[in-house]
């Protein structure tokens, strides 16, 4: 039983999207009914995997089946398995996923035009999300995690705002170019890569586990780390990592490759920006921890520098920039890549508590953005107005609802009791450590990103007192009685968001303890197997 | 959980209550429904007397006992547990009595003070809030954990700054505070960060346990001690702290002055052990600055609040010099003092602004109630006040007799000795020091001359009613807390209660009586100058001498450093605020002309080329047949080439 | 210079200066006729290098059958019109830029090719061998592509029609 | 120099392995016979011709075991073997496919004619891939090209009229121009065959650059049929011009039929290696050069049909980039690549069809469509995707073993053309990407203006369908194909 | 026997004479009358490179082939011009240019 909780949690959405597809189109309810029915199996699934998961590094709940294999004559054989499996880095963002599908549909709740599509590309995003978590096959990640890109265009394209179009194809493209990179990769690994286990032929295999073992890689193959091949001022794997790097910071995204993100939450909907934020903007960093680090360990450590760096960049002008926003949700836009960027400089400090810390930022981040994205729906639900300056004196009116911006706005600023705190801490200690640890960022990288604490403070609480704070006044046609305060269903939404990221602010062992194992094995790993290879410059 | 097992199951569970009460109310305030929201004055209060209660049983069976420290596994950080632990020493003992008590006391102020206010609940809420972290600060056993409380009484005191949030002024001075403590604990967490790489543990009783007096040690402290810039107000971050006198009186009196603003003197006494000689000077330098600037800052105010801020700051000032030369006994000692009567003054600021509020909405007349020049002789109107305030205000101008005398004596015995013998520029911060002290009773009596002396003067049509009871306990009870008594039982010596190991000496003793008299007589005579100036100026030299210092140096310095708070520091800080504005500006700018111009100007370039390959399309056939003979003979002469 | 060779210079010369003068005629009859005159000098070119069968292809196929045919054409666009037989010029430069491109690469290359020390074996021993030669390769060895130049014939005639009939149906 | 009856016996011999041709040239003369005899018979033609491929196909699928080793054929013109068998394969399922179109809107005029072209052109692939002989080449060349001018013009309209002799223009000249290059290569080697040992040795020796400008010259003849850069411009005017299932028929037939002889030739001159000119950078810069015309020009397009043609043109480019690792894996992979462009082809190719006679002329004109017809429109979108390459389609599959190849050639021989290729290529699928989502963007994006439809949308559904399941089964399992392309064994 | 170049030069004569034609004539009929000398040129090099391998008659067989292409394009050419001409009412290749961007 235990060896297919994954695969149902993959496949769950899958077949209901295809019972959705034979259900008419007429009865709307019943495929929100249907979404929030595989929703719930996800979760029933998830306690499940709950019960029975161990802190360790070991992957868990592995499942490995033979999908493609195929004779390449004098090559040898191409070999992509369907294998699956959790660790402490894969497991808080499927807890995460299932969670946050689950508010994204009833946030759908509302969606009334051609309900039948958004519920199946619903459908086929989760399971698609899901599955890049999941996925240990590099073949299979690239198709999860390129699975998503329509739905979620779609998504935004159909059902977003005015100038949707632009900001779809927007979305779209630079995740597409990011994506080519990644391939590029994907092909150069597998072409360099052999399964140790096989004897006789040469398996090239997709497995990432065997292309993080150096030894697995075929002599002289471009990508082999005893390879002295030179394009240009790297050798192979220098350059395939940061292609690596650069597919995943597109999706993270980072300064200065996020102009896709403002223009994508600005016109998607609520629900879907919830999704992207929450949910999305996580593969880049978990691919990052899972893919470009581990394989690629030398480089991690020759350009460990340069990724902090843009980290730190990006959670600055992040700041910076949400400052400068008029738009509620552009602001949060602008925050999240300043928060992503906390993601990147706890990778790249290489500490265990600069990991830890980021694998927590991106856990407690999908927590907080997807509140933050929901209360601006429900500004925007009811005045079709996100413009700051439109309102203010807010808090009069609705008073449950400043609450949870409040609680949202100080989680996301970094306040002690909320998730984001614990992340944002462990990044910091872990990115100044790591002078002394490991010698890749310099101290001043984590003194400079405390810059980015005050900024956070600053373009918040100028938010609330613009917003919020003062004599109720709203500028535009907006009518006083199209402001009122929270509903039940968005109750349902918010609370058990709040609830969250205070109870993972609070106490945060848990899952500190599942994440931990991981953290430790990624530094060490990178850290011996990395100055163990060579580099040749 | 782990804990040492000398004390009793009760001293235990009087702990827990003591912390865990204000919290619960907190949690209760937000529990009650809106409707039965004035059952949150009675419930909050009551939370608060039980913490208090079962807070001094803690101080009572723990003083001078052994310390106590019990602990909860919090998280681990990459192997090193984290606690969340208690750590209780006569010196946080102590501060957990002070913090509930005045806390409690406040509340039961305001009872009376915030009646009928429509966020009532979030009021006490967030009071609750407050003390729960405030005692987190007091009592936490590692600087992590005193972190969480230091961010979130920064919080809470947000929240009661702009409690009456439709003031736009109200709500800018609340993001103020929290912005200006942000910039301060950026500096702290640099310091967390230091300490977690060389020593692994936030541990309080571990720091300093590493001898090497180290530079790390002194970058750290310098860190740690920014976080306590930015809360204690001091130079240069204290602009926040006039301006948060928007909030409610009670909450200026807790947090404003008794508690929150002390807990970075507290926090540099908790993790004193870090402190290297170097960085002491600093905050000797800052701590003298400061104390100056709040003193003359509070000569030229007007506002009843903002001279009692400024008096505050000035007094941090005080204690931070204190700690700088390395007295954190006395330093703490004016901590406890100050905070009785600078709380009981703050509240019967409160108890005056309150009643003529009262007043004034019953007669329809507007004018400034904070503004001392429009009030006078109200000692007639509001005796149970005046009497209050002069107590307490005789204990912060250091009067003998009452508490204030015998904890700035400590100072100054501190600081003499620190000096040394020879002159240095020690001896300067010195001679600060008792200027502040001086400049202290000038202040204090001039504004209760201004308040309480002299005729009425907008006050006089007012019929002006005394306070509630609610809000009188409270007075009584902070007035007689600043009397000698609670320090010692000798009126002139400071080392008896708090700690018999201070050194005293009866010729500074002596001295700063006879110099407090001179203030005093000094204060006195500029009072009389306004109305006998002749004789004065005939009788006394010192006279002239003080009305100079008082025309030239009283009020030209206070002017000038007003000019320098409103217009270099907060402007400064607000050329900041406006630059990093103008700097978000110009990135968002950045963002849409070049790194979003790059992405749309490879989309037109893209269309572009496109274009440039589709001009060849234009249906003509020949042209077509060219192009691609002509593409090979190119490519053909190419190669050849 | 013997008879031979001046004739193989002559016809050279012809077929290249008619060639010229047709790229340079502005009127379509003459180009045809002149296209004529260039390919009777190619037939007389090859009768030199002993291809007399081609020769006689040549003449019967080309200037007796597809001259006809396009002059037939000739008549037939432009009595139509009934316009004057001229012909203009356009892309002019394009045309002598790949025109001489191409002869100037061309001639670059072919000057620097040998190909007599390639493999030249021996004089064709006889002309007759010539043509049985072709007759009996296009019935073995060539048979394939002989039958399908069958088809191909076939169907463009069948093409043709198909696209004259469509002629016919939009005169009516 | 074999004797006469060797000559005749091998012809004798041949006709074992020209079974599906001899059956196509039969169809010839049989549907233009039908068409002669019967005036109204498109029944009859249809299931004719429908039954020519089928049986053609039967007997290439039947006799494929036969062609593991290459044989010669009609002393030295053809070569049966079972990489040109596969592309007859492929081929034929392309006729097929352009009869079922063409039989589902039964308005074409001459129809006898038609699918005698048809089927000529089927021939004339047929026998271009299995060519080892430069007549054999022009001929079949020719056959296709003839036909094709005429089939272009089957719409007969004034576009078609227009189209066609564009057509016919550009391809006279492009394969006089390849048969220039072949009389030079015939005189440097004396012979005809260009895989002979012969022909092979005589270049060895003699590596002039005059070898270069007649392989170049040949190369021309290849690229034009297959619509790639640089000799393409013919392509947008004439798919525009053509009906629906002849530009359908056109995007993929000779395509793959130009590609097959290209492969060939190529390979032939690359001299087993020891070429100096290096004709894997001339493959490389065509491929790169097809692949930003086609995408670029691609992107301003307001029609599908045109949209198609220069997405035809990027597709060359895709496949030469199998060509391009001069790899027998890499060959394999451009089989596969080739095999799922024709599903994908026509997949979009039979909806576009069915949207063009509801009335859909311009890309603007879809716009809103994705709601009244959910399927065509998601089954259109899914053919897109596989165009583009993207999972999980057999498009992204194909892609993938390209560029694997080409990352195995580099590795291999460390020519950083071959990287070019590999990032240019890759990035170009971006590029493809603005157009090719462009039609289901405005089908489910763009709101929608009134437009009812009410043909019937059956046969594309179920044709949709199928070929849908069979680019995702091929996506999830490409083992099923690839079993059998590895089983070809290319050598010259 | 004469140098092949000869032959060859002419040959390369009439090909880009062919070309020029083609590309210049505004009139269809003189293209195919271009196209015409490119078949030609390829005749002449055919007929030229048979002498150097005069063992065979490849090259003369090869251009009896393309001298039946020729015929057949000439046919297909012509009807398709005539048709062309039917709805534009000129042959003048530049007019003759709706399909285009």
């Amino acid at each position: 039983m235990h060896h297919y909780l994954i695969s149902f949690l993959i496949f769950s959405p899958l077949v209901a999207a295809f019972v959705g597809l034979l259900i008419p189109a007429k009865s709307e309810s019943s495929f929100r009914y249907l979404t929030l029915i595989a929703n719930a199996f996800q979760i029933t699934v998830l306690f499940f995997m709950l019960g029975s998961y161990e802190n360790a590094s070991a992957l868990q709940f592995v499942e490995q089946q033979s999908w493609i294999t195929i004779g390449l004559g004098t090559w040898g054989t191409l070999k992509a398995t369907y294998f699956v499996g959790v660790d402490g880095l894969s497991f808080p963002l499927i807890i995460l996923s299932v969670f946050i599908m689950c508010i994204a549909t009833i946030s759908s709740w509302t969606v009334k035009q051609n309900v039948k599509g958004y519920f199946i590309l619903l459908l086929i995003l989760n399971a698609s999300i899901i599955g890049s978590f999941t996925a240990l096959d590099f073949l299979l990640f690239y198709l999860f995690f390129e699975f998503m890109l329509l739905p979620m265009f779609f998504l935004i394209a159909i059902w977003g705002g005015p100038r949707r179009e632009y900001a779809s194809i927007k979305f779209f493209l630079y995740t597409l170019l990011g994506s080519i990179f990644i391939l590029i990769v994907m092909i150069g690994l597998y072409v360099s890569v052999h399964d140790p286990s096989s004897s006789g032929t040469l398996v090239h295999t997709f497995n990432l586990l065997h292309m993080s073992e150096p030894v697995n890689f075929i002599s002289n193959s471009i990508l082999d780390p005893n390879n002295p091949w030179q394009i240009g001022p790297y050798n192979g794997r220098l350059w395939a990592f940061l292609l690596l790097f650069i597919g995943f910071a597109i999706k993270l995204p980072m300064v200065p490759l996020h102009t896709w993100l403002p223009d994508a939450h600005v016109e998607a909907s609520t629900p879907i920006s919830v999704i992207l934020a929450a949910l999305l903007l996580k593969i880049g960093g978990y691919g990052l921890a899972r893919i470009a680090y581990p394989i690629f360990p030398e480089a991690a450590l020759y350009f460990g520098w340069f990724v902090g760096l843009m980290g730190v960049i990006s959670i600055i002008y992040g700041a910076l920039n949400a400052m400068a926003s008029k738009d509620l949700k552009r602001l949060i836009a602008y925050s999240s890549v300043s928060h992503m960027g906390f993601v990147l400089l706890g990778i790249a400090s290489l500490t265990a508590e600069g990991v830890t810390g980021s694998v927590y930022q991106m856990f407690s981040h999908g927590i907080i953005s997807a509140m933050l994205f929901l209360l601006a729906g429900v500004l925007y639900d009811r005045t079709h107005d996100r413009m700051i300056n439109t309102y203010s004196g807010l808090s009069s009116k609705m008073k449950s609802y400043t609450t949870m911006v409040l609680i949202a706005f100080f989680a996301s600023l970094g306040l002690p009791g909320f998730s984001g705190f614990i992340a944002e801490i462990m990044v910091f200690l872990g990115a100044f450590r790591s002078n002394s640890a490991t010698g890749v960022l310099p101290e001043s990288f984590a003194i400079i990103s405390t810059l980015g604490l005050i900024l956070g403070a600053a373009y918040y609480l100028w938010t609330l007192q613009r917003m919020f704070f003062g004599p109720f006044n709203i500028k535009g046609h907006i009518s006083e009685d199209q402001i009122f305060d929270l509903t039940k269903r968005e109750y349902i939404m918010l609370v058990p968001l709040a609830a969250a990221t205070l109870c993972f602010g609070i106490f945060p062992q848990p899952m500190l303890s599942v994440i931990d194992p991981f953290a430790r094995h990624l530094t060490e790993f990178v850290l011996t197997t990395g100055k163990n290879l060579t580099l040749n410059l | 959980m782990q804990s040492n097992i000398t004390y009793s199951t009760f001293f235990e569970i009087c702990l827990l209550l003591s912390v865990a009460l204000p919290l619960a109310s907190f949690i209760v305030s937000f529990a009650i429904s809106e409707k039965y929201s004035w059952a949150v004055s009675i419930t909050a209060p009551l939370l608060l007397l039980v913490s208090a209660l079962s807070s001094s049983v803690v101080f009572f069976s723990l003083h001078d006992d052994q310390p106590f420290s019990i602990a909860w596994n919090w998280f681990v950080i990459s192997g090193h547990p984290l606690t969340a632990g208690l750590l209780l020493n006569n010196l946080s003992a102590t501060m957990l009595l002070v913090v509930t008590f005045i806390s409690f006391l406040i509340h039961f102020y305001s009872i009376g003070y915030m009646a009928g206010d429509s966020s009532i609940r979030k009021y006490f809420a967030m009071l609750g809030l407050f003390t729960f972290s405030m005692l987190m600060i007091v009592l936490a056993d590692n600087l992590l954990l005193l972190f969480v409380g230091w961010e979130l009484v920064g919080f809470s005191s947000y929240m009661l700054i702009g409690h009456w949030k439709e003031k736009p002024a109200a709500a800018r001075a609340a993001k103020k505070a929290f912005i200006l403590n942000r910039i301060g604990d950026a500096g702290f967490l640099v310091g967390l960060m230091l300490l977690w790489t060389h020593q692994g543990s936030f541990a309080l009783n571990q720091i300093g346990l590493t001898d090497a007096m180290a530079a790390w040690q002194t970058a750290a402290s310098l860190c740690i001690f920014c976080g306590v810039v930015g809360k204690s107000a001091q130079f240069p971050l204290l602009t926040w702290l006039p301006d948060a006198m928007e909030g409610p009186t009670p909450v200026s009196a807790l947090i404003h002055a008794a508690t929150m603003v002390a807990a970075g003197v507290y926090l540099v006494i908790r993790t004193f052990a870090l402190f290297t000689p170097i960085a002491l000077d600093v905050v000797a330098v800052v701590g003298i600055i400061t104390a100056l600037i709040g003193a003359f800052a509070a000569l030229g105010q007007y506002d009843i609040k903002k001279i009692l801020a400024y008096s505050t700051i000035s007094q941090l000032g005080l204690m931070v010099t204190a700690l700088g030369a390395g007295a954190s006994d006395a330093a703490f000692l004016h901590l406890f003092t100050h905070a009785f009567f600078k709380a009981c003054l703050f509240l019967a600021a409160g108890a005056v602004i309150h009643a003529l509020h009262h007043a004034q909405l019953q007669a329809h007349a507007h004018f400034d109630v904070q503004d001392v020049r429009n009030l006078g002789g109200l000692r007639k109107k509001l005796p149970v006040v005046f009497i209050v305030f002069i107590l307490s205000g005789s204990s912060l101008a250091g009067l003998p007799f009452f508490s204030g005398f015998l904890s700035k004596d400590a100072i100054l015995t501190a600081l003499i000795s620190w000096a040394g013998a020879d002159f240095s520029w020690q001896w300067l911060v010195v001679g600060g020091a008792f200027t502040v002290t001086f400049l202290t009773v000038l202040y204090t009596f001039k504004m209760i001359w201004y308040i309480f002396f002299g005729s009425e003067k907008k006050t006089s049509e007012l019929s002006i009613s005394a306070p509630p009871a609610v809000m009188q306990v409270p007075l009584f009870t902070l007035a007689l807390a600043s009397l000698w008594i609670m320090v010692s039982w000798n009126p002139f010596v400071h080392t008896r209660w708090m700690n018999p190991a201070m050194e005293h000496s009866w010729s500074v003793t002596l001295f700063s009586i006879v110099w407090v008299i001179m203030a005093l007589a000094t204060a006195y005579f500029s009072r009389e100058k306004s109305f006998y100036a002749d004789v004065l100026f005939n009788a006394f030299y010192v006279d002239r001498l003080t009305d100079w210092m008082t025309k030239k140096i009283g009020l030209k310095v206070p002017a000038i450093t007003i000019t320098l708070d409103k217009k270099w520091i907060d402007g400064f800080i607000h050329a900041t605020a406006y630059v990093q504005v103008l700097i978000a500006h110009v990135t968002g700018w950045i963002d849409r002309a070049f790194v979003d111009g790059t992405v749309n100007g490879m989309a037109s370039f893209v269309r572009g080329v496109g274009s440039v390959t589709r001009t060849f399309q234009n249906g003509k056939i020949q042209l077509y047949i060219f192009w691609s003979i002509f593409t090979i003979i190119i490519f053909l002469i190419w190669t050849l080439l | 210079m013997t008879l031979t060779s001046f004739m193989f210079y002559f016809f050279e010369i012809v077929a290249a200066l008619s060639a010229v003068a047709l790229a340079l005629s502005r009127n379509v009859f003459y180009g045809a006729l002149l296209l004529i005159v260039c390919l009777l000098a190619l037939a007389g070119i090859y009768v030199l290098a002993f291809a007399e069968f081609i020769a006689v292809t040549q003449i019967l196929i080309y200037a007796g059958g597809i001259l006809v045919v396009i002059i037939f054409g000739i008549m037939l666009t432009t009595k139509i019109s009934e316009k004057p037989l001229a012909v203009e010029h356009t892309y002019l430069l394009s045309g002598i830029l790949a025109a001489g491109g191409c002869f100037g690469l061309l001639i670059y290359v072919l000057s620097k090719e040998y190909f007599l020390t390639t493999g030249v074996q021996q004089l064709p021993s006889s002309p007759v061998n010539g043509i049985q030669t072709i007759g009996v390769s296009m019935f073995s060895k060539y048979v394939l592509p002989f039958e399908v130049a069958g088809i191909l014939l076939l169907i463009s005639l069948v093409g043709a029609s198909v696209v004259a009939s469509t002629i016919k149906s939009k005169k009516e | 120099m074999t004797g006469l009856y060797d000559q005749l016996e091998s012809v004798r011999a041949s006709f074992g392995f020209f079974i599906p041709e001899m059956i196509l040239c039969s169809a010839i003369i049989i549907l233009l016979i039908a068409g002669l005899i019967k005036q109204d018979a498109s029944k009859l033609l249809t299931v004719l011709s429908f039954l020519t491929f089928s049986t053609s196909l039967l007997t290439l699928v039947l006799y494929w075991p036969l062609e593991d080793i290459p044989v010669n054929i009609f002393n030295g013109m053809l070569r049966a073997d079972n990489f040109s068998a596969y592309l007859k394969i492929l081929i034929d399922v392309g006729g097929l496919l352009t009869v079922l179109m063409t039989w589902r809107y039964q308005k074409q005029q001459h129809l006898s004619e038609y699918y005698a072209l048809i089927v000529t052109v089927v021939l004339g692939a047929h026998l271009l891939v299995m060519s080892m002989n430069f007549v054999t080449v022009f001929i079949a060349l020719e056959l296709i090209s003839i036909s094709s001018y005429i089939l272009t013009g089957f719409s007969f309209s004034k576009s078609g009229a227009e189209g066609s002799q564009k057509y016919f223009l550009f391809g006279s000249v492009a394969s006089a121009v390849m048969l220039y290059g072949f009389t030079f290569l015939y005189g440097m080697t004396g012979s005809f065959e260009f895989a002979s040992p012969v022909f092979v040795n005589a270049l060895i020796n003699n590596q002039s650059t005059l070898l270069l400008v007649a392989g170049s010259m040949a190369l021309a003849g290849f690229l034009y049929k297959m619509a790639a850069a640089p000799l393409h411009p013919w392509a947008p005017d004439v798919y525009e011009a053509a009906p629906m299932p002849v530009v359908a028929f056109f995007s993929v037939v000779p395509k793959l039929a130009g590609l097959g002889i290209l492969t060939k030739f190529t390979l032939a001159l690359n001299l087993f290696g020891q070429s100096v000119h290096d004709w894997q950078f001339v493959i490389c810069l065509v491929s790169m050069i097809s692949l930003t015309v086609g995408n670029f020009s691609a992107l301003l397009q307001k029609r599908p049909k045109r949209l198609m043609a220069y997405s035809s043109i990027a597709q060359s480019g895709f496949l030469l980039v199998g060509v391009a690792a001069f790899l027998p894996g890499g060959i394999n992979f451009m089989l596969f690549y080739a095999t799922v462009y024709l599903l994908v082809n026509f997949l979009v190719f039979v909806y576009l069809q069915y949207f063009e006679a509801a009335g859909f002329e311009t890309l603007e004109s879809f716009a809103g469509v994705g709601r009244q017809l959910v399927w065509p429109c998601v089954f259109l979108l899914m053919g897109f995707i596989a165009l583009t390459g993207l999972p999980p389609t057999a498009g992204f599959t194909a892609k993938l073993f390209i560029f694997s190849s080409t990352w195995e050639a580099y590795q291999l021989n460390g020519k950083s053309i071959l990287l070019w290729l590999l990032v240019f290529g890759l990035l170009n699928t971006v590029i493809s990407l603005f157009y090719y989502l462009k039609i289901p963007f405005y089908a489910f994006v763009k709101k929608a203006e009134s437009n009812p439809i009410t043909n019937n949308q059956t046969f594309e559904n179920f044709f949709g369908l199928t070929l849908v399941l069979v680019i995702l089964v091929l996506f999830f399992n490409p083992d099923l194909l690839m079993r059998w392309i590895n089983k070809i064994n290319f050598a010259l | 026997m004469f140098p092949v170049e000869h032959f060859l030069f002419l040959a390369a004569l009439l090909f880009s004479v062919g070309l020029l034609i083609i590309i210049t004539k505004r009139n269809t009929i003189m293209v195919l009358l271009g196209i015409e000398l490119l078949l030609n040129a390829s005749n002449l090099n055919l007929v030229a490179f048979n002498q150097l391998w005069p063992a065979s008659v490849d090259g003369q067989m090869f251009v009896l082939f393309v001298i039946i292409v020729a015929v057949c394009e000439a046919a297909v050419g012509l009807a398709i011009v005539l048709q062309v001409y039917q709805y534009y009412q000129t042959s003048v290749t530049d007019s003759i240019s709706e399909l285009k961007e």
